[in-house]
């Protein structure tokens, strides 16, 4: 595989923080009775990895989805480069965060490269009718996204699957076109739910290459993860949630050597299929 | 106050005539979340069983004692229609693409009612009539006939009084056989939650197949009362039928059995009520009132209703299926 | 047309005898053509004559070539070709259709003639033609071949390969439309479909699709030369011509359709709707006597309003997908489709302003007259008349054109690639900043002015607009339409089109059992191949060859995969 | 063909067949011309033209449709018994209309498209002849309906202003104008002076109220209410819970049986015991199976005297009878005999010296305004617009689950 670039890939050589990306503040979320996220405190910035951990409904899914715009939280804020995103996933992707999917979602009936050009959608913004004439604009835009696409596909590693489709990949190459796919949207900030769940260790293992590499184009990363080894391996600081409350908030190795850590992976997994619920 | 009561009995009769449809489609819709489009076509084809046991057994008779084996008539073919229809064209498609059933039941919609219409009059051993035309329907003793007039200026027609009736039966046996049975607790379970209901042995299969028959059935004893009421039964019978009937699972909920009932009667009392009193306006509202537009002003209550609420006025089972 | 596959062993034994027994099965079929098949010159177009075939010969003759060709390509004087086509296969394929074509053949005759007894030695030497090339065909060995990847291009000799093949679908048409005995008709269509399949075995349209996307432009320019020659072949008669106008004004509004179904994956059983406002647009603003809007701007004009009209029209019924979709959705375009329907019904001045005249509707709308040009009169070109529908047919003709055009561009354009996201994931898609409720409604209204368009035109072709036309029904024959040739392609929608107005005009006396059919062809499509007789070309990658191995491969990740996803 | 099922015969037949091989004379059939006449050879010295029929065959209205069909059938029939047209063999083209606008535009566009298709009768919708009448004028073939009773048909869409828009177009009934008149005076004489009136709103029915409620007004009576009803439906409470309150002493219903039955029998149902009177589109016997045993004292006009009346008609009926035909001739089957004889007429002198069909059409259209002979519905003759000049009517009335005849009265 192309991607495994030796240098970066012991991860220590980590670039400096820049300007603050997302800063949560005092993030509160209630499904009527239910507290899924209670008062957590988060912030990212630039050429940052940071990972978030936490068992099986913890509100994981659910904080992260007060970050991507998709529920506006019962109280609290979430601020991106100091400004508050409406709530619209469309407004968010356009102001520079991008995301990809727990359960992958891909366009199965697309290709490759077409699924990348979809991430390109906010980017342009050709009308129907230049369309249909194949106006200037179109054909610059479409030039433009496609040899865009192509790169990033290149960029992930998929540069010679472009035109197959999407559900026809392997598993682990759905995962980076994923990846691909939200890079194509020019983000600040990604943000990735459990990138290497059902990947063999080899392929944890250029996922981390890989998000290592988009670090180094200077974004945010925010990696919510089930596998310690991993996190602690890739990320800057880490978030445990526990119950909706962040339990731990600091460097891999403080929250590593945090005994109630590993107690709420031992017994916290209560409320097991709300996480699921949630993100259907 | 006459307009008033008589639109109220012409309110509830069609309504109870939409309620007795629209249970098929909530039954169905609550286990296996399909839109059975082909329903009205059960409905018409319970219709045209009973005549159809009319004419074999007892043409040119009018005892009442017939009415019931006429009903009998009418639940074979239309149960059988459903549970066939369910076994050859949905029980495929459980997985497939959400199109896929939908447009499978237009299919079969235009289907059954094309072949009522080309072969109702070939059946072998039969001289039934051709159903290319209206075809009329029998006369009972007591069910039809005089109508009454409990006051002047309100009537009501004995058919009326028969189609109420079987609701009230029809409700109350439903009720029974859904919270009594086993096997309407076994629908119950399923249409809460299917996997877990096959985990703990229900048969998923089998009460499938149970909720599109209860609602043929129904729908069966629909079309015998909708041909006693109008005396006349057609092969295109179902189509509006049955949209309204759709109309009425929604606005009670679809999903919900109550819900179904409820909607029916709400709906046809709406209709009949619109009828009436939009037609008195002053003129330029007046003239999108009356019957013309009664279908009009049914179809975008039931627009408005799938888009403002669409858990219906009782709320109900909601899954998306985007 | 699979038979039982033979053990090997025996094939291989025997290999060296079917070639000729297939080779010379071939010849008998293509030597019948020339004798006579029946005693009764009354029946089938004449067929009673030697030496000058005419409909079933002739057909029977046309197998018989594809099979000389397939037969000399396996081993002869054109083996080369054989290391690209796969013969063998394509002369059982043959063979078993040759002997259907046959057994029709002698059924029609007996049918028609009384008995048996009516078919001449024709007949009878061409069943024992096919019998000998479904036999020799089954010991025909496969052979090794050539991937058509690796082929050198000979762009001229493809080139004309696709003019031969628009030519020969021309005739085709022309021939088959010009016969009005079901028999001749249903025969030439079995006859269409064996050679079409046994080519398809071979490997032919395989290599045709590479030759199609090496040369698109030409076969697109072919494509609709044949079209516009097509009115030339009619020798005057504007029966056909009528019929082809109606499938053009189907096929245009089933391709807006197409954008709504196909590409943004939204259903919609109101679409008549559309095109039924285009057309009252165009009855209200034509010189009709009984035309209720006072203003006639000129036809481009009302082209456009009508349009318009439309994709109002398309917005409204849009909107509810901000928060409807799947099932509901059909079931509120539905039901917008009966308001319309109804209100069409009801505007007649007793309910409602008088703007439709009611179920009468407006009838008496005479023909176009575009600059100078009287629609509705016959004209001459190159000596041979064109009668009132031909002129429609043209205009109908640049309309489709201009159709397919912005279909195909919007798809291929970032609005195309968005609809079809909203179609594979919606949230997905949101998540990725597709705007996803600004396209579905741009969906609506394309779709709906491009129906509009059509509409207007319309009008003027049937000269009155009334709302039984705008029933149901034709919504769900427009979605059929877009649902048998192909949901998101264009050349699908344009077969499905064709088959659902052409077969029932061309077969009267099936016209009765029309509707039964159709509801019975959507049942079964759905159930055997809900992908429609014309995948869309992202579809069709899923069938591509150089992805087997992958899909093979993405199975086994996947049965690697479920472990763990199953542990957590 | 004859069935030939002896060998001997099959192996005579072989040799002939061989012997006419060996000739290789094609008959001329199998040439690419596309049009559906040339099938019959145009052997001898007949040569061939053809009547077409625009009728629904199949459908709610088919038993008049094929009514209309036998009975130009039998017309055409025993104008080759007795070789009316000299040197001429006539020729049925039946097309079904399904009742529809649209489909009877196709099929009378393939019987333009057909260049032996001298004349056609048909259609029995207004409705559907709207649209048939232009793509037939285009071709100059003549129209003749034995059941258009709409008055635009014949004098345009303004009816102060009257001009006939085809040419080509005639019929043998009377208009909605004769028809709706007439029946308001029937009802105005027999003493009844409120009457309620309910139509379909299509061309037929509303034109049909239309000149009955113009005419009811004229002479003194009143309208109490006017009502609509959409044909595909089946239920009419709305209507009869708004039309009951105004008691009227009659209801005047304008379109066809299938929906007058059950209007019929739901306003009785309801309590509206008053007669339902129409005009020809519900003079059937099915009309009296829908609206079932309370039907007794339903009215229905109909034009001409009743068919079995007249001498013409009774040897009419036995002939169609004769003629062995499944299905009756209905309601419309003396009139269709009558336009297709008024068409044969015509061709007396339009075909007598023309070379081809195509050349003969102006002629014919020519002709048969000036045809004029005794039908079997009365005198066969047409107006300067096309239209019948006879007027006389019939009023029926159910008695006993069949229609009687009433009161058969002239127009004037």
């Amino acid at each position: 595989m192309t991607v495994i670039d030796t240098e970066v890939q012991d991860g220590r050589a980590r670039p400096q923080r820049g300007a603050k990306v997302l800063d949560a503040e005092q993030v509160t979320m209630r499904f009527g009775g239910l507290v899924a996220v209670n008062k957590v405190d988060f912030d990212v910035h630039e050429g940052e990895i940071v990972g978030l951990i936490g068992p099986n409904g913890a509100g994981k899914t659910t904080f992260f989805n007060c970050l991507t715009g998709m529920y506006k939280p019962t109280s609290g804020t979430v601020k991106f480069y100091g400004e508050v995103l409406p709530p619209k996933p469309r407004a968010v992707v356009k102001a520079g965060m991008a995301r990809t999917f727990q359960n992958i979602r891909l366009f199965g009936n697309m290709t490759a490269l077409e699924n990348v050009m979809v991430g390109r959608y906010c980017r342009t913004t050709s009308g129907a009718i230049t369309s249909v004439l194949h106006g200037p604009k179109y054909r610059r835009e479409e030039a433009e996204s496609r040899s865009r696409a192509q790169e990033l596909l290149d960029f992930v590693g998929l540069g010679k699957s472009s035109e197959l489709l999407a559900r026809n990949m392997p598993y682990g190459d759905q995962r980076r076109l994923e990846i691909a796919r939200a890079l194509a949207t020019d983000p600040k900030l990604i943000l990735l739910d459990e990138p290497t769940a059902g990947m063999n260790p080899l392929e944890t293992q250029q996922a981390m290459d890989l998000i290592f590499k988009i670090r180094d184009q200077g974004l945010a990363v925010v990696v919510i993860e089930h596998d310690m080894r991993f996190i602690f391996q890739l990320c800057d600081r880490v978030l445990c949630l526990v119950r909706g409350e962040a339990l731990v908030w600091g460097t891999p190795g403080e929250v590593q050597s945090d005994p109630r850590v590993v107690e709420a992976y031992i017994g916290g997994s209560e409320l097991e299929d709300d996480e699921d619920e949630v993100q259907a | 106050m006459e307009i008033f009561l008589q639109q109220l009995v012409n309110g509830l009769t069609l309504g109870s005539l939409y309620a007795l449809i629209a249970v098929g489609y909530t039954v169905v819709y609550g286990i296996v979340q399909l839109i059975n489009f082909a329903h009205g076509e059960v409905f018409m084809i319970g219709a045209f069983g009973a005549l159809a046991t009319y004419l074999l057994l007892f043409q040119g008779q009018t005892a009442l004692w017939i009415l019931p084996i006429m009903i009998i008539g009418a639940m074979i073919a239309s149960v059988g229609t459903a549970v066939l229809m369910e076994r050859v064209a949905y029980r495929p498609l459980r997985n497939a693409p959400r199109l896929a059933p939908l447009i499978t039941a237009i299919g079969i919609s235009v289907f059954l009612q094309e072949f009522v219409r080309l072969f109702f009059d070939k059946v072998p051993g039969t001289d039934f009539p051709s159903a290319k035309a209206k075809i009329p329907f029998p006369q009972i003793d007591v069910v039809t006939g005089r109508a009454f007039h409990p006051m002047e200026g309100v009537t009501i027609q004995r058919a009326a009084i028969f189609t109420v009736a079987m609701l009230l039966l029809s409700a109350v046996g439903l009720w029974w056989f859904v919270n009594k049975t086993k096997l309407g607790r076994g629908m119950q379970a399923v249409s809460q939650d299917p996997d877990t209901a096959r985990l703990m042995g229900i048969n998923v299969d089998r009460i499938i197949v149970v909720a599109f028959a209860v609602g043929a059935a129904l729908a069966a004893i629909a079309g015998v009362a909708q041909g006693l009421q109008i005396t006349n039964v057609n092969f295109k019978m179902g189509f509006i039928a049955g949209l309204k009937a759709f109309t009425a699972a929604v606005l009670g909920g679809i999903g919900n059995i109550q819900g179904a009932v409820v909607g029916g009667l709400v709906l046809g009392l709406a209709e009949a009520f619109i009828t009436q009193y939009t037609g008195m306006l002053p003129d330029p509202f007046g003239q999108f009132g009356g019957s013309s537009w009664k279908d009009v002003w049914a179809f975008a209550l039931l627009i408005v209703i799938l888009v403002f609420r669409p858990q219906g006025l009782l709320g109900a089972k909601v899954v998306d299926r985007a | 047309m699979n038979l039982p596959t033979l053990p090997d062993t025996l094939r291989e034994q025997h290999s060296g005898k079917g070639w000729p027994l297939a080779l010379v099965g071939s010849l008998l079929l293509l030597v019948s053509g020339l004798l006579s098949w029946s005693f009764d010159p009354s029946i089938l177009g004449d067929i009673s004559i030697a030496f000058w075939p005419a409909s079933l010969q002739l057909f029977a003759m046309i197998l018989g070539a594809v099979g000389v060709l397939l037969a000399l390509m396996h081993r002869g004087p054109l083996h080369r070709l054989g290391d690209w086509f796969d013969t063998a296969l394509g002369l059982r394929a043959l063979g078993t259709g040759s002997l259907l074509f046959v057994v029709f053949s002698l059924v029609a005759i007996a049918s028609e003639a009384g008995g048996l007894v009516n078919v001449n030695p024709g007949g009878w030497l061409a069943l024992a033609g096919a019998l000998l090339l479904t036999v020799g065909a089954r010991f025909v060995p496969q052979r090794q071949l050539n991937s058509f990847a690796k082929a050198k291009a000979n762009p001229v000799l493809e080139i004309v390969v696709i003019v031969l093949g628009m030519a020969a679908i021309l005739f085709g048409a022309a021939y088959v439309l010009g016969r009005d005995d079901p028999w001749i008709f249903v025969g030439f269509l079995v006859m269409a479909a064996v050679a079409f399949m046994a080519l398809a075995r071979a490997g032919f349209f395989t290599w045709m699709s590479h030759v199609a996307q090496r040369h698109r432009h030409v076969l697109t320019l072919a494509a609709f030369v044949v079209a516009f020659l097509f009115p030339f072949t009619q020798d005057g008669s504007d029966a056909n011509m009528s019929i082809a106008t109606q499938v053009l004004i189907f096929a245009a509004t089933a391709i807006g359709l197409n954008i709504v179904v196909g590409l943004a994956g939204l259903l919609d059983l109101g679409y008549i709707a559309f095109l039924g406002s285009g057309a009252y647009v165009g009855a209200m603003m034509s010189n009709a006597a009984s035309a209720t809007i006072g203003w006639k701007p000129p036809f481009i004009v009302v082209m456009l309003i009508g349009a318009c009209v439309a994709a109002t029209l398309g917005l409204i019924i849009g909107s509810p997908t901000l928060r409807v979709s799947g099932d509901y959705l059909a079931i509120v375009t539905l039901a917008f489709g009966e308001i319309f329907r109804l209100s069409m019904f009801n505007l007649d001045g007793n309910n409602g302003p008088d703007l439709t005249n009611g179920p009468n509707g407006i009838p008496g709308i005479p023909d176009l007259n575009l600059f100078g040009f009287d629609f509705g009169k016959p004209h001459t070109v190159f000596g041979i008349q064109l009668g009132r529908f031909s002129n429609y047919y043209f205009i109908l003709l640049l309309l489709i054109g201009f159709i397919i055009l912005v279909f195909t561009r919007l798809n291929n354009s970032r609005i195309g690639r968005g609809w079809v996201a909203i179609r594979e994931d919606e949230r997905a898609a949101e998540a990725m900043g597709v705007n996803t409720f600004g396209l579905k409604l741009l969906g609506f209204a394309v779709g709906a002015f491009l129906a509009g368009l059509a509409g207007t035109i319309k009008a003027h072709q049937d000269t009155a607009a009334s709302p039984d036309q705008y029933i149901f029904l034709e919504s769900a024959f427009l979605l059929a339409a877009v649902v048998l040739g192909g949901m998101g392609t264009v050349a699908g929608v344009l077969i499905g089109a064709t088959i659902l107005k052409l077969l029932p005009e061309k077969l009267r006396f099936f016209s009765e059992y029309r509707l039964l059919l159709f509801g019975l062809l959507l049942v079964i499509m759905m159930r055997v191949r809900p992908e429609g007789l014309i995948a869309s070309k992202r579809r069709q990658l899923e069938f591509h060859e150089d992805d087997e191995e992958l899909a093979q491969e993405v199975q086994a990740d996947h049965l690697i995969d479920a472990a763990p996803e199953a542990a957590r | 063909m004859p069935k030939r099922s002896a060998v001997s015969v099959g192996a005579t037949l072989l040799v002939a067949s061989l012997a006419l091989s060996a000739c290789g004379s094609r008959g001329g059939s199998d040439t690419s011309s596309s049009a559906a006449g040339s099938g019959a050879s145009a052997g001898g010295a007949t040569k061939t033209a053809k009547i077409g029929v625009i009728a629904p065959l199949s459908g709610d209205l088919a038993a008049l449709g094929l009514g209309i069909q036998n009975s130009v059938d039998l017309a055409i029939k025993q104008a080759n018994e007795t070789n009316a047209i000299p040197g001429w063999k006539l020729e049925l083209a039946a097309e079904d209309d399904q009742a529809t606008a649209d489909v009877g535009k196709n099929a009378a566009t393939k019987l333009a498209g057909d260049k032996d298709v001298i004349g056609v009768v048909g259609t029995l919708n207004s409705s559907v002849a709207l649209q048939v009448q232009p793509v037939l004028s285009s071709a100059n073939i003549v129209q003749v309906s034995p059941a258009n009773t709409g008055v635009s048909l014949t004098k345009g869409e303004d009816a102060a202003n009257p001009a006939r828009p085809f040419k080509t177009y005639f019929r043998t009934c009377t208009t909605d104008a004769i028809q709706g008149p007439f029946a308001a005076r029937f009802l105005f004489e027999s003493g009844i002076k409120e009457v309620a009136t309910v139509h379909d709103k299509k061309a037929y029915g509303q034109g049909l109220v239309q000149a009955f409620t113009e005419e009811f007004e004229k002479l003194g009576g009143t309208v109490v209410a006017a009502e609509t009803i959409n044909p595909d439906e089946d239920k009419y409470d709305a209507v009869v819970s708004a039309i009951k309150p105004k008691s009227p002493k009659a209801l005047y219903y304008g379109g066809e049986y299938p929906n007058a039955g059950p209007l019929s029998q739901q306003m009785k149902s309801q309590g509206l015991n008053i007669p339902l009177m129409g005009g020809d589109g519900i003079f059937d016997p099915k009309f009296i199976e829908l609206a079932g045993s309370t039907s007794d004292g339903d009215l229905a006009t109909s034009v001409g005297a009743p068919t079995d009346s007249t001498d013409s008609g009774k040897k009419f009926l036995e002939e169609y009878k004769a003629a062995g035909y499944s299905d009756p001739s209905a309601a419309y089957g003396g009139y269709a005999y009558d336009a297709a004889n008024s068409i044969i007429n015509a061709l007396k002198t339009s075909l007598a010296n023309a070379a081809s069909v195509e050349d003969a059409r102006q002629a014919t259209v020519d002709a048969l305004g000036k045809v004029s002979f005794d039908g079997v519905t009365g005198k066969v003759a047409f107006d300067e617009f096309g239209d019948t000049t006879t007027k006389i009517l019939t009023v029926y009335k159910v008695t006993g689950g069949e229609w009687k005849t009433e009161k058969t009265d002239e127009f004037k």
